[in-house]
């Protein structure tokens, strides 16, 4: 967890005496403002048809108002839903409760707590769907078809349309590890360079699973600095192998041995 | 012996072979007898290093899950992780085809981007199916064959918890009125 | 067990699989486990439509001669597709030549089986251009006259450079819907 600024320290001891057990987060560890919603909602064993809407309202603006480096295009959205919790908050506020047509009390967070169910559902069923066994992952199919002699498998035909669309993943994948080639010095960039090399020594690992290693902002940084040293000295490569797949760090190899 | 002429052709097809497919390379042949046969397979393998599953709406020879770990070595690398967004929105487009982009993005209350429907579509697990009729003529997604293939499944009803999907709206007709709590 | 991920890993390699490369991807192992293993598989398969056979020095899945005839069938009906392996070293030769192995497989970032080269010298759409002066004299790889032939292009300069290169994301792109958010 990555500590927060000391501006922002109050705030969050404020929310934290509220709720003693909510561990501090990190906007970027969501997928959007329902997941958020459903964090703080369920983490807090809150009931889901009776939120505490003026409670949930001052949490979730405390997280999106920590992230300084929320870019324009999220930002909308983030802010979206705060302006329809405040008019939420601002409506079960009226003395008399909103009627239908048939004279029953409406609840104005009926729409919002559909939303919440509805997208809790699928979140759910996403889980379950990467926990299949899935291609090239957990299960492997037959990679080769030499049949017996007596039967000659016949070549594959040419595919203009097939090598087309492979070879527009080759050029994007060359084009964006130019683009990425960017070169900075910094003392403890050196130290990484060893823990990036130690770390790959035992084959290819995800960008992602190296980071989730270190703690803190600036190990990060430094570490991201020295692969991309590692990357510019063609010590590592740097592969994305499908268009946002993760990304893929291997020592280099050279006829099967590898050059440091 | 019609067993052993199933394996061979199941071996030597490049992707699940459908039961309609073998029954024409081996005709003539009784439809209970190849049911007969696949099921003496099926039995054959099960708990061995190789699995013969039916896949797709064909059969196929794949590893057993248990070795994932060895068979990776094969090919020195991860496969890459999916990320929450990937899953999150194929997980919608498979239960709610065919549904559209707007349709996604409100369900996730988030912008849905370019890239992660074009990551979809290029690895082949869902495809357009046409256009929706309303203003804009979205283009209206479902899932490939591909989708099935890579995740193990036979066919969509395989999919996870689906019978259990909760109707939302149904939960407001019967539900208590909540005291507010503002 | 051991013998069940002997099979997974035969099944799953794109070439012929050594005893040496099966002993390291099982390690530790005993050699005279492995011999065991290999031997009880080998015995298991006898007589079926699969067999285990000894090709080149590594042990490989065929469909036994008893049934080529039905196996042909397969093959009249339908030619094989390219895999995806198999393009993606196609396209990067064809863009990046002269080539050498170690290069293609930076790029992929997974090894690069002796089999698909193999495949791509066979078919004649690459040929060996020279050798490489560094450590090891890697061979280097181009395209050959063939390969414009059967993709019908009159010269190189008809495939796409990444200036014309069509965003494989545009193709799918559909025009921007405003989110149906409250």
């Amino acid at each position: 967890m990555v500590g927060v600024k000391l501006s922002e320290q109050a705030a969050i001891t404020d929310l934290q005496t509220m709720l003693p057990d909510l561990p501090p987060v990190q906007l970027d560890a969501f997928e959007g403002p329902l997941d958020i919603l459903l964090h703080l909602i369920r983490k807090q064993k809150m009931d889901i048809f009776n939120i505490p809407i003026a409670t949930i309202t001052a949490q979730y603006s405390n997280i999106i108002d920590s992230d300084l480096s929320l870019n324009v295009d999220v930002a909308g959205e983030y802010l979206v839903m705060a302006s329809t919790l405040m008019q939420l908050k601002s409506r079960l506020l009226l003395p008399r409760p909103e009627l239908d047509e048939e004279g029953n009390d409406i609840d104005p967070r009926d729409v919002l707590v559909a939303q919440l169910l509805a997208y809790e559902q699928y979140r759910l069923l996403a889980e379950e769907i990467n926990e299949l066994p899935r291609m090239h992952r957990d299960i492997f199919k037959r990679a080769a078809f030499p049949e017996s002699e007596n039967i000659e498998r016949p070549l594959p035909l040419a595919d203009l349309e097939a090598l087309l669309v492979a070879f527009g993943q080759v050029l994007k994948r060359m084009t964006k590890e130019v683009r990425h080639r960017v070169v900075l010095e910094s003392m403890s960039v050196r130290e990484q360079i060893q823990f990036v090399i130690a770390s790959l020594q035992g084959g290819s690992m995800q960008f992602h699973d190296l980071l989730h290693e270190l703690r803190g902002r600036e190990a990060w940084v430094t570490t991201l600095l020295a692969i991309l040293e590692l990357w510019r000295q063609r010590i590592i490569q740097v592969v994305q192998s499908e268009h946002n797949a993760g990304i893929t760090l291997l020592l280099c190899v050279h006829d099967d041995k590898v050059l440091i | 012996m019609l067993s052993q002429k199933v394996e061979a052709l199941i071996l030597a097809s490049d992707e699940p072979i459908s039961f309609e497919k073998l029954r024409l390379f081996l005709s003539p042949v009784d439809a209970s007898k190849l049911h007969g046969a696949l099921s003496i397979l099926e039995e054959h393998y099960a708990g061995r290093g190789i699995q013969l599953k039916q896949i797709a709406g064909g059969w196929q020879f794949r590893t057993a899950p248990a070795y994932a770990g060895i068979v990776k070595q094969l090919w020195q690398t991860k496969a890459p992780r999916l990320s929450r967004s990937m899953l999150e929105i194929l997980a919608i487009i498979a239960y709610q085809q065919p549904t559209t982009r707007a349709e996604i993005e409100a369900m996730r209350g988030m912008k849905v981007s370019s890239s992660i429907i074009g990551g979809l579509l290029e690895r082949g697990w869902i495809k357009v199916l046409g256009r929706k009729d309303v203003p804009g003529r979205p283009h209206l997604y479902g899932t490939n064959k591909q989708f099935l293939a890579d995740f193990g499944l036979n066919s969509l009803h395989d999919l996870p918890d689906s019978s259990q999907l909760v109707d939302v709206d149904g939960i407001f007709q019967e539900r208590p009125t909540a005291s507010k709590n503002p």
